[in-house]
């Protein structure tokens, strides 16, 4: 049921941000950022749900819980920073949208460095 | 602003209407007396205000005393000057062309303002006012039954003789034919009225304003007011078939011709010219032809020997004879 | 899940064109300026407060303290 | 719901109101200088043609007049019949202040009245004639600026303030 919902805000916000772009193009991206977030809306509430069955399983393992949350924290700002860079290429600004991806992947490569070593160690423990 | 003014100088409203405020209440505050003999209001720009009554001038103060001498007297200002041309003009002195260009402008109820000022003559060759700088109120009281005292040398049974009345200025003239014509109009006990044809030329004895005649001069009386005397006799004649016609101040050769239409119209003829007396008028070529083939049947002279208007002599001309021994007040 | 803000926004946006429309048909070129200027002000700050319910749940999903 | 609806409803039909009003404004300018160019002529044949007394003939001439000059021509006409004032361009001055602040009449046109008053009955009929016709010239030029003015604003005001009514409700729903 989801989808048809998703797929109708899409479409209707598409058209109607066509039908402003010729006249004011800066409505247009307004009425795209709208829906992007809007279409957000509708899935945030199952989003949860997903990340938690995620954390059960893994916990079942031994791994160490704090893996996941940054995990799910990359995911996070994965997801933030594909949203405005996607937003800044719509009205245009490829540059702008690159600094934004760059950004976004700089603050996941300093979450996930503890991961790396974490990961080296192990590899190192093993080796030796 | 403006008080309605009471009973004595109402008869001279209009002309109080003519004036500013401020004059307004100078001539209302001065004596009775003087206000019931109120001949003249004399107006001269940057002169002193002047009013003449009972044969005498008098200077207005502006506290609203009277004063034989003028040092004390209300100093007329132009913007008082330029006040007054716009009312008695009404606010229109387009419309007042002609009676501008003959130097008058008769207001309601007949008052005549005389002016003066500096003149210019346009490329139409017509003389035209540039500045109108002093006015000369004249206040023409109907006298009723002025008259009365020249009657029985005018008219024998219904028979009414053509009549020539002499008199030198501001005696009174205008005023004895206005109510003669008014009598001879209604009629009086043993006379039944006549039809009356007036020709006003200065429109001083009927004092028309607009047309309508704002003195009594009779119910049978028909007015051309403001029209030429030679014109205005024949029209009149025309027109109106008067059984009488009175008009005021002959003198130019072509009024004389038009007199003698009316004669031979059969219309009686009342008249006055500017003159002392008989002599004096026998001397003025136009009046000697008119006296010489005795146009007129009587001949009447006012003087001022009793005060003004006194009947000084009254000539039968049929007869050749005077009437009158003594002067009649 | 509200989406009348989309047509909010799109409402907005087609008015302030006609609107511009109307101002520059009447030579009033300035007064365009002004109209559109005012327009996106609005629905700059529908969006922002948008943006700011966005982060706010997305910190939540995701715990980015 | 329902509550929204019907204030927004409201706003949408006072803005478009207030736009008609602005744009009538206008429509209303025109129609004065139309009245007082007809005034004009009827007082210009009066005056030059009959000579009547000014205040008869601008009694007759201002019968017709229903916009915003009427109370000005009856009130000179009232002040000249009462022969309180002294000049007429005082009397006329004065009455023609109750116009300053008309949004109807524009500074133009109150200027050309205001010149217009002060020669108006105080010279012969020949340079009557000539202010009458140069004040007629000026009112023209006067119309035919208006007219133009109309055409580009008045439908401006009008669509702007429908669109504004739209705007702000959309904005409050």
């Amino acid at each position: 049921m989801g989808i048809v919902q998703i797929l109708g805000i899409g479409i209707i916000a598409a058209i109607l941000s066509v039908t402003i772009k010729q006249e004011k193009p800066e409505f247009a991206v307004m009425v795209s950022i709208a829906t992007g977030i809007t279409i957000f809306f509708v899935i945030a509430d199952k989003l949860p749900y997903v990340i938690d069955t995620f954390n059960n399983i893994i916990s079942k393992t031994q791994v160490n819980m704090v893996f996941i949350s940054t995990l799910i924290k990359i995911i996070g700002i994965a997801y933030i920073t594909e949203f405005g860079s996607q937003i800044c290429r719509d009205m245009g600004e490829g540059s702008i949208a690159s600094k934004i991806e760059l950004g976004g992947k700089v603050i996941i490569m300093v979450l996930g460095l503890p991961i790396i070593t974490a990961l080296t160690e192990t590899i190192l423990g093993i080796l030796s | 602003m403006k008080q309605k003014t009471d009973g004595l100088e109402y008869y001279f409203q209009p002309v109080l209407d003519a004036l500013p405020d401020n004059f307004r209440k100078m001539i209302m505050s001065v004596s009775k007396e003087i206000l019931r003999e109120l001949e003249e209001i004399r107006v001269r720009q940057g002169r002193p205000l002047m009013v003449y009554s009972r044969g005498r001038d008098y200077f207005l103060c502006p506290d609203g005393s009277v004063s034989r001498y003028p040092k004390k007297a209300y100093v007329v200002t132009d913007q008082d000057a330029r006040c007054i041309l716009e009312l008695i003009s009404d606010y229109s002195i387009y419309a007042f062309e002609e009676e501008l260009a003959s130097g008058y402008i008769t207001l309601q109820g007949g008052y005549r303002v005389g002016i003066s000022g500096k003149m210019t003559s346009g490329k139409d060759g017509i003389i035209r006012f540039q500045h109108i700088t002093s006015f000369n109120f004249r206040i023409a009281r109907e006298i009723r039954n002025a008259s009365n005292k020249i009657i029985p040398y005018v008219v024998k049974g219904n028979r009414i003789f053509h009549t020539l009345i002499l008199s030198p200025p501001q005696m009174g003239k205008t005023t004895l034919i206005r109510d003669l014509a008014r009598q001879l109009s209604n009629g009086f006990p043993g006379f039944s009225g006549v039809k009356v044809g007036i020709v006003d030329e200065r429109s001083e004895i009927a004092g028309c304003y607009q047309g309508i005649p704002q003195n009594d001069v009779g119910v049978r009386t028909d007015i051309l007011d403001g029209c030429p005397k030679a014109t205005g006799i024949i029209m009149l004649i025309r027109s109106m078939s008067p059984d009488v016609i009175i008009t005021d101040e002959i003198g130019k050769p072509m009024d004389v011709m038009a007199i003698e239409d009316a004669l031979n119209a059969g219309i009686t003829i009342i008249t006055t010219a500017h003159s002392h007396g008989l002599e004096d008028a026998q001397r003025r070529p136009i009046l000697r032809s008119l006296l010489e083939n005795n146009v007129f049947q009587r001949i009447m002279v006012l003087g001022n020997s009793l005060g003004t208007g006194t009947l000084e002599k009254a000539y039968d001309l049929i007869e050749g004879k005077e009437l009158l021994d003594r002067p009649i007040r | 899940m509200n989406i009348d803000i989309i047509f909010k926004i799109a409402a907005v946006g087609i008015l302030i064109a006609v609107l511009n429309q109307v101002l520059l048909r009447a030579g009033r070129e300035e007064m365009a300026m002004l109209t559109t200027l005012a327009g996106v002000v609005v629905v700059l700050l529908m969006v922002v407060n948008l943006i700011n319910n966005l982060f706010n749940s997305i910190k939540s999903i995701f715990r980015l303290y | 719901m329902l509550m929204k609806i019907i204030s927004s409803l409201l706003i949408i039909i006072c803005c478009s109101l207030l736009g008609v009003h602005m744009s009538h404004r206008y429509t209303q300018r025109i129609n004065n200088i139309r009245e007082l160019r007809n005034v004009l002529s009827q007082l210009e044949t009066e005056i030059v043609h009959y000579s009547t007394i000014l205040a008869h003939a601008i009694r007759k001439s201002s019968k017709s007049v229903k916009g915003d000059w009427k109370p000005v021509f009856d009130n000179i006409v009232e002040a000249l019949e009462s022969r309180m004032e002294y000049s007429l361009s005082e009397v006329w001055q004065e009455s023609l202040r109750s116009l300053k602040h008309n949004p109807n009449i524009h500074k133009a046109e109150y200027e050309i009245m205001q010149r217009f008053g002060l020669q108006l009955g105080n010279s012969d009929k020949i340079s009557q004639e000539k202010y009458f016709q140069l004040t007629q010239e000026q009112l023209k030029i006067e119309e035919n600026s208006a007219r133009e003015e109309r055409l580009k604003y008045s439908r401006m005001y009008y669509n702007l303030g429908i669109l504004l009514g739209l705007g702000i409700a959309i904005i409050l729903f």
